[in-house]
């Protein structure tokens, strides 16, 4: 089975539900995602562990005259990350599905666009390819938030469209610069294929400038600090399903990139801006933290903690170790497994505080529901990353890897695991425990809760027990992926023409394995 | 079976059972949790037992069994999988915690039978012990730090069990943040030796340290000062010690459990278990010796003036474990787990009884209120005089060995280290001054109403139950005891477990008499058999005059105590009010809760609070966000101003247009 | 003979649009319109495009203004204001500049066509038999694309000049009881606005 | 006659109706004036098509009057609806549009 059927099939399912019935178009699409979550399983389950080249490989060319082409492919770094999002998205659409929605038939089929654009990217395995679905992925959430947002929705989508768009259009211009001038300095015909870009290194001085545009492109995506300016307002009104969705995989696709285009294609420049990325992973991580500390929104309280989360991925993918970026793999998946059912977590607390997210109201509210106070403990202190759980591997992994690299910032880092046990049991007892809160009615969660919820922390737990199932997959390709920038980090500046030589040789070791079928 | 399988069984146990009380607390009616939980806590003591005989089997060498299941979290170089290691040292453990355990589920299984939470309490609780041995029988660090920090976050769960009272869950909140603080210590401990060794396994640790450190070398004292920081915040050393106060918060057989006999004396199990590296990092191993006296005299010295039952006990596990830590950053391995034990029971014993006179109190817990309850609560007094006893040390209670212990081998040391056996006698005196002021205080005097009730047969009744702490009113729906909860020491379950601590109060100390037997420390021997400090028996002889001046130190402190709360009942208002700058600094413990406040939890929110308001609002709403958002708009207000809506005009610029650029091309063109 | 039949053509053709645009009656400025589509029907005859020539005067001047004319007296040719604005200055002035502009740009361009007669005459130039060759093959995408706009223009003048249902309450009510149309819609006189009356 | 002849005539009619376009209010009689326009372009393109000899400047001219059928169709559809609504037929009154 081709991976074109798994990301496309999201969209087709999303296109046929716009001509059902509302009364259908629920379950129709919440079917159509599990057959998806399905597909995604059995390419994990086919997927042969301990290879580091791509797999599963579709490679058409699409657009000859740019050498563009339409190149999918599976390989340790995205293939979790494809079941997350499968997962992720079954169940937003199940929660969704026993849901009344306003024009339900258009709020699936941006769902089912978000999806498809989410797997394409990470699936991609060409540099115009992933920038064209990393762009059309988010235009389902202007309209998601725009159309189906609460509050002040308006704000909230005239910022996101902006901050992405600044983004979106700085990684367009770098893209194509890449492809421009690597074809230009190589003297080789225009192409945008990741592993024949790897072959063909850019100068430093193009490295360099190139970098900083994906850097912020992908910085803005995720967010760090300080570029996190739309993120409030947006995870404010977003609709429970979409953030769960942004907050889990989205922001995802942006640490992603910078594993799949920026430490592979500008080794060099990785190198050189290490520094700069690890402060701004370290300032979001502490700042991120100090504004979950005291802020009383329920959804601020994730959305900061995400934020902070994402701190430690960053860090942990520019340690340039294979610790860290496999920590950081890792941590991917285990954010988005706990981010999303926070979410559900969060409406389903505002649902019984009288409709109001805010910490104030709440209160009290594990007095009749022991069931969702004990799953809403598991997702805080797997948040939190308490050990035991594979988000304490994953952050044990990133926090070694900087450690290895540079001792000062993981020290200073470790802050951020102290605040995240603070704020995360902060929203757990002032939602769930003390004297009870206004409007407060507790009642036990309910079946169309616990679907959002239940799965996520099945998968918690089963990853708890084996992290392994997660770090195998990966491990051959991170090593391989972290291995130019590594070397060169590694690398004294007298051995320059050493490096350059084992660089060369690293780089032609890797084209001619890719050239094997 | 395999000595190893009997481990996994022990560890199984209450895992299963958390699972069997925690899935099926709908249809669990009146103790049956209760019974199912101490059930299994007992059968993973039987198989604890099973371990121990199965392991003796084994020679003396032969001692130090692993066992792998599957690959945790193996990867890259990492070799963390999911192991146990199976060694004198884990099974001592083992058998200390499953056996208080089993005795205390025993104690709550009538203690909380009125509670609305039990079926969750025993959830909790088993899950604790699980927690507990997984730390114990762990065999890589990874896993180490898994158990360490699931105990903390069971003993948040235990500590804010009643979650209506705010001063639980925010003690819950300080203890768990606290121990996630000794978490982080404890990873970054790892990460030093990592950065060396190349392995999370602890044998091979332990194996390949002495080869690629030096002596002192720094890294290795700053993993070794890091792995501190874990074991001072779970042991509650200073200055991460405030929580365990504060934990006083839970019911009454969490402090037993968890905060006097088993989770707190982690800090010491740690120590023992990496001697290897602390042994070849002494400056680090000389912090821990004296940041564990500094400990044992602060938290005594609070304890003479505290009038909190619990928390006057509390301070007290406090000061026993400094003794401990001491103990075995000096050397004195099996002194320093041999008082683990003994101090496992006294203590356990005290907190029962004291939850026996707090239940018969109706929830009050200030010493100001008690008093005379000797004739009231016959058995409780005695258990609480056996206890108090061993933990003075007097002879021939448990206690009274297993200190004198730890003293006799830093005497034996010398040196710089005979300070701190002078610490450990001054220590000595003050336990014995603290708990029979609060044996006096409780036992002894005028009785007051509510013992003079329960004297009379009734249960005292409070209409009204409030929270000592902060006076709020409690909400008895749930969490808080209802008000038949007065069990004082009448339930049948509670008495057993008492007489059986006890009993182990009394003769616990057979496991090591100086000239008599070493039949602990001979057993720990294989895993201490690669310590480098001396390990040559210090004299019988030295052994008992040391056992002999620490019961005439700890009879003159419990006759100090009778001078002033039973002779001449005034004198401790008069020293008060003589010493009134003194108490009140010790009445504040000192000052260490607000130092804290000061210096990092106030900083930290009022950091976390200008970022929201002042930071998210004004930089980045207003000048990176907004000043964006008014370029645009100013630049749309410009270009809105064209557009004036006249379809001519429109016409006209492009017309406009053409006629200038024709203009241009006939010009240029020309 | 050629020349004075332009200058009749060309004379013809600019009065026609100087009164198109001139009269102040729309009416009169569609048959003004009319006028100058049949003189230039005329130039395209001497400039050899017999079948152009034909499709203007059959369905330009003939079908489309009609249509305008049956609009006209639909709406109603009411006078219209004088425009105000500098545009009643500029615009003139404007189109003489555009004028002298092409002019200087035709004629002083480097064409050397402009000055002749124009490429030798083949028989069956413009004839409807080499107009429909032409687009039948080279360019029948083109005629393909052009069948298609009309049909879609067909179809959008309809949706757009339908009478809408439930538009607003009180005009659909209004429509029904005074039907204010009825009055305007009648003989020429009253589209030309000869008998204006309200 | 001169090709030249045919094209000063057809800059005229243009600029004719150009200035048309700008100075009347009526929306039928801009509609009127942009048709002007579009044959003063026709004949501008028949023009070159006799100079060069070649009739793809008439097949041209005869897309452009298929283009000006649309226009006008949808024009008058457009000014029918604007009628139907009492909107004024005043091209300076419909100025909904301004910023």
């Amino acid at each position: 089975m081709s991976l074109s059927i798994l990301i496309w099939l999201p969209l087709v399912v999303a296109l046929v539900g716009t001509a059902l019935p509302r009364a259908w178009v629920g379950r129709w699409n919440a079917l159509g995602a599990v057959v998806t979550l399905g597909i995604a399983i059995s390419f994990l389950a086919r997927f042969s562990t301990g290879r580091a080249g791509l797999q599963f490989v579709t490679d058409k060319v699409w657009i000859s005259e740019l050498g563009i082409h339409y190149k999918l492919g599976l390989d340790g770094l995205n293939v979790l990350l494809v079941v997350l999002t499968a997962l992720l998205f079954s169940v937003s659409f199940a929660w969704s599905a026993r849901r009344e929605w306003d024009r339900p038939q258009l709020f699936y089929f941006h769902l089912g666009l978000a999806e498809s654009a989410v797997l394409g990217a990470f699936c991609a395995q060409d540099l115009a390819l992933f920038v064209t679905l990393f762009d059309l992925m988010l235009i389902p959430f202007y309209f998601l938030t725009g159309m189906w947002g609460s509050g002040d929705r308006v704000r909230a989508t005239t910022k996101l469209v902006i901050y992405t768009l600044v983004g979106s259009f700085l990684m367009l211009v770098a893209a194509i610069a890449t492809g421009v001038l690597a074809s230009d300095q190589h003297g080789t015909p225009l192409t945008f294929v990741f592993s024949a870009l790897r072959a063909l290194p850019l100068s430093h001085t193009s490295q360099e400038w190139i970098f900083l545009c994906f850097a912020l492109a992908f910085l803005v995506k995720m967010p760090l600090v300080p570029f996190h300016g739309w993120l409030p307002d947006a995870y404010k009104s977003m609709p429970t399903p979409a953030v769960a969705v942004f907050s889990g995989v989205l922001s995802k696709v942006a640490a992603y990139g910078f594993l799949r285009v920026v430490l592979t294609l500008f080794p060099y420049a990785s190198v050189h801006y290490q520094t700069l990325i690890l402060l701004i992973s370290l300032v979001s991580i502490i700042y991120a933290t100090a504004l979950a500390f005291t802020t009383n929104d329920t959804r601020l309280v994730v959305a900061y903690s995400s934020v902070a989360q994402l701190g430690f991925i960053t860090l942990g993918i520019f340690s340039l170790r294979p610790t860290g970026s496999q920590g950081a793999l890792l941590q991917m998946v285990n954010h988005g497994l706990v981010t999303a059912p926070l979410f559900f977590i969060v409406a389903a607390l505002a649902s019984r505080a009288g409709g109001s997210e805010d910490l104030r109201e709440m209160g009290g509210i594990a007095f009749r529901a022991p069931m969702l106070a004990s799953l809403f403990l598991i997702v805080g202190l797997a948040t939190l990353a308490i050990p035991g759980t594979s988000n304490f591997v994953g952050e044990f992994l990133i926090l070694l890897g900087v450690f290895q690299s540079k001792l000062a910032v993981s020290v200073i880092a470790f802050l951020g695991v102290i605040g995240a046990a603070y704020y995360a049991l902060r929203l757990y007892i002032r939602s769930m425990h003390n004297r009870v809160g206004p409007s407060v009615q507790s009642r036990e969660v309910e079946p169309r809760e616990l679907i959002g919820i239940v799965p996520l922390v099945a998968v918690i737990l089963a990853l708890a027990l084996f992290p392994r199932f997660g770090l195998e997959r990966s491990e051959r390709t991170v090593q391989a992926t972290v291995a130019p920038a590594q070397l060169l980090a590694g690398s004294h500046p007298a051995a320059q023409a050493l490096r350059d030589a084992r660089l060369n040789g690293f780089f032609l070791a890797a084209s001619s394995e890719r050239g094997r079928p | 079976m395999a000595t190893t399988t009997f481990a996994w069984i022990v560890l199984l146990c209450p895992l299963v059972g958390t699972i069997l009380i925690g899935g099926s607390f709908k249809v669990l009616k009146g103790r049956t949790a209760g019974v199912i939980g101490t059930a299994v806590i007992g059968l993973a003591f039987a198989f604890a037992i099973a371990t121990l005989i199965s392991l003796l089997g084994h020679g003396p060498q032969q001692r130090e069994l692993t066992s792998s299941v599957w690959d945790y979290a193996r990867t890259l170089n990492i070799d963390a999988r999911m192991s146990i290691l199976v060694d004198p040292l884990s099974v001592f453990m083992m058998l200390v915690v499953t056996g208080v355990s089993m005795l205390i589920h025993l104690y709550s299984v009538a203690y909380m039978a009125s509670d609305r939470g039990y079926t969750r309490f025993f959830a909790y609780l088993n899950f604790f012990v699980f927690s507990m041995l997984l730390l114990v029988l762990a065999a890589n660090f990874i896993l180490l730090i898994a158990g360490w920090a699931f105990v903390g976050a069971a003993s948040y769960m235990l500590i804010s069990f009643w979650y209506r009272r705010t001063t639980a869950t925010k003690a819950g909140l300080k203890a768990f943040v606290i121990n996630v603080v000794g978490d982080v210590g404890l990873v970054l401990g790892t990460f030093f030796i990592f950065g060396h060794t190349g392995t999370v396994d602890f044998v091979k640790t332990f194996h390949t340290v002495p080869h690629v450190f030096v002596r002192d070398s720094p890294d290795l004292v700053a993993g070794a000062m890091f792995l501190l920081v874990g074991a001072f915040a779970k042991s509650a050393q200073v200055p991460l010690h405030t929580w365990l106060p504060d934990a006083m918060e839970g019911p009454t057989p969490v402090s037993a459990l968890i905060h006097a006999a088993t989770m707190v004396t982690a800090g010491v199990y740690i120590i023992a278990r990496m001697h290897v590296i602390f042994e070849l990092a002494p400056a680090a191993a000389d912090v821990g010796a004296i940041i564990g006296g500094a400990t044992l005299l602060i938290a005594a010295s609070i304890g003479l003036v505290v009038t909190d039952l619990k928390r006057v006990i509390a301070y007290s596990t406090m000061s026993q474990i400094g003794y401990m830590v001491m103990a075995v950053s000096v050397g004195a391995y099996s002194a320093g787990l041999y008082h683990l034990m003994t101090h496992a029971f006294f203590k356990a014993l005290l907190f029962m009884a004291a939850g026996s006179v707090i239940s018969a109190m109706g929830g009050v817990q200030s010493l100001d209120r008690m008093g005379g309850f000797r004739k009231a609560m016959p058995f409780t007094f005695g258990a609480f005089l056996i206890g108090g006893l061993a933990l003075c040390g007097l002879p021939p209670f448990s206690g009274w060995l297993s200190k004198d212990d730890i003293i006799g081998f830093l005497d034996h040391r010398g040196g710089g280290f005979l300070i701190l056996g002078v610490v450990g006698y001054v220590g000595t005196l003050m336990t014995a001054i603290y708990t029979f002021r609060m044996i006096f205080r409780t036992f002894f005097g005028e009785p007051v109403p509510e013992a003079r009730e329960l004297q009379e047969g009734h249960l005292h009744h409070v209409d009204v139950p409030v929270n000592p702490a902060n006076g709020e009113v409690e909400e008895l729906d749930v969490g808080f005891p209802g008000p038949e909860h007065h069990i004082a020491e009448r339930a049948m379950p509670m008495k057993v477990a008492m007489s059986g601590l006890a009993l182990l109060a009394i003769v616990g100390g057979v496991a090591q008499v100086p000239g008599v037997d070493h039949a602990l420390s001979s057993f720990l021997d294989t895993t201490f058999a690669d310590s480098t400090i001396i390990r040559d028996e210090h004299s019988t002889s030295a052994a008992w005059i040391g056992l002999i001046i620490g019961a005439a130190i700890a009879l003159a402190g419990i006759g100090i105590a009778y001078r002033v709360w039973v002779v001449a009942p005034g004198t401790s208002a008069k020293l008060i009010e003589r010493f009134a700058p003194i108490h009140k600094f010790l009445i504040n413990k000192w000052y260490f809760d607000e130092a804290i406040d000061f210096l990092i939890v106030r900083p930290t929110l009022w950091f976390g609070r200008f970022g929201n308001t002042a930071i998210e609002r004004v930089l980045v709403a207003g000048v990176i966000t907004g000043g964006t958002v008014s370029i645009v708009r100013a630049c749309g207000a410009l270009v809105r101003r064209a557009q004036t809506g006249f379809l001519r005009y429109y016409a006209a610029a492009v017309l406009a247009g053409i006629t200038l650029t024709a203009l241009y091309f006939l010009i240029t063109s020309s | 003979m050629s020349a004075v039949f332009f200058f009749l053509g060309a004379i013809g053709a600019l009065a026609g649009a100087i009164g198109v645009v001139m009269l102040r009656n729309p009416f009169y400025s569609v048959l003004s319109l009319v006028f100058h589509l049949i003189s230039l029907a005329a130039l395209f005859l001497l400039l050899r495009a017999e079948f152009v020539a034909a499709a203007q005067v059959v369905v330009y001047a003939g079908a489309v203004m009609v249509l305008y004319v049956f609009v006209v007296a639909y709406v109603g040719g009411g006078e219209e204001l004088p425009s105000g604005g500098g545009l009643r200055i500029l615009g003139p002035l404007f189109a003489l500049v555009l004028a002298i502009e092409l002019c200087i740009a035709m004629l002083g361009s480097a064409l050397k066509g402009i000055s002749g007669k124009g490429a030798p005459y083949i028989p069956g130039f413009g004839s409807p038999r080499q107009i429909g060759t032409l687009f039948l093959t080279k360019y029948l995408f083109p005629f393909e694309v052009a069948s298609l706009l009309l049909l879609v223009a067909a179809i959008g003048a309809v949706v757009l000049a339908r009478r809408r249902r439930g538009l607003e309450p009180d005009e659909e009510f209004e429509t029904k009881l005074h039907t204010p149309l009825s009055h305007r819609i009648g003989s020429m006189a009253e589209s030309v606005g000869a008998r204006r009356d309200s | 006659m001169a090709i030249g002849w045919y094209l000063v005539v057809s800059a005229l009619i243009f600029a004719i109706g150009a200035a048309g376009v700008l100075t009347r209010r009526n929306p039928l009689v801009i509609l009127l004036c942009l048709e002007l326009m579009l044959n003063a372009a026709n004949l501008a393109l028949v023009a070159f098509a006799r100079m060069h000899g070649n009739a793809d400047g008439q097949i041209f001219a005869l897309i452009v009057m298929v283009v000006a059928a649309c226009e006008v169709t949808v024009g008058l559809g457009l000014i029918v609806a604007m009628y139907r609504r009492k909107l004024p037929i005043d091209v300076d009154e419909l100025n909904e549009l301004n910023g």
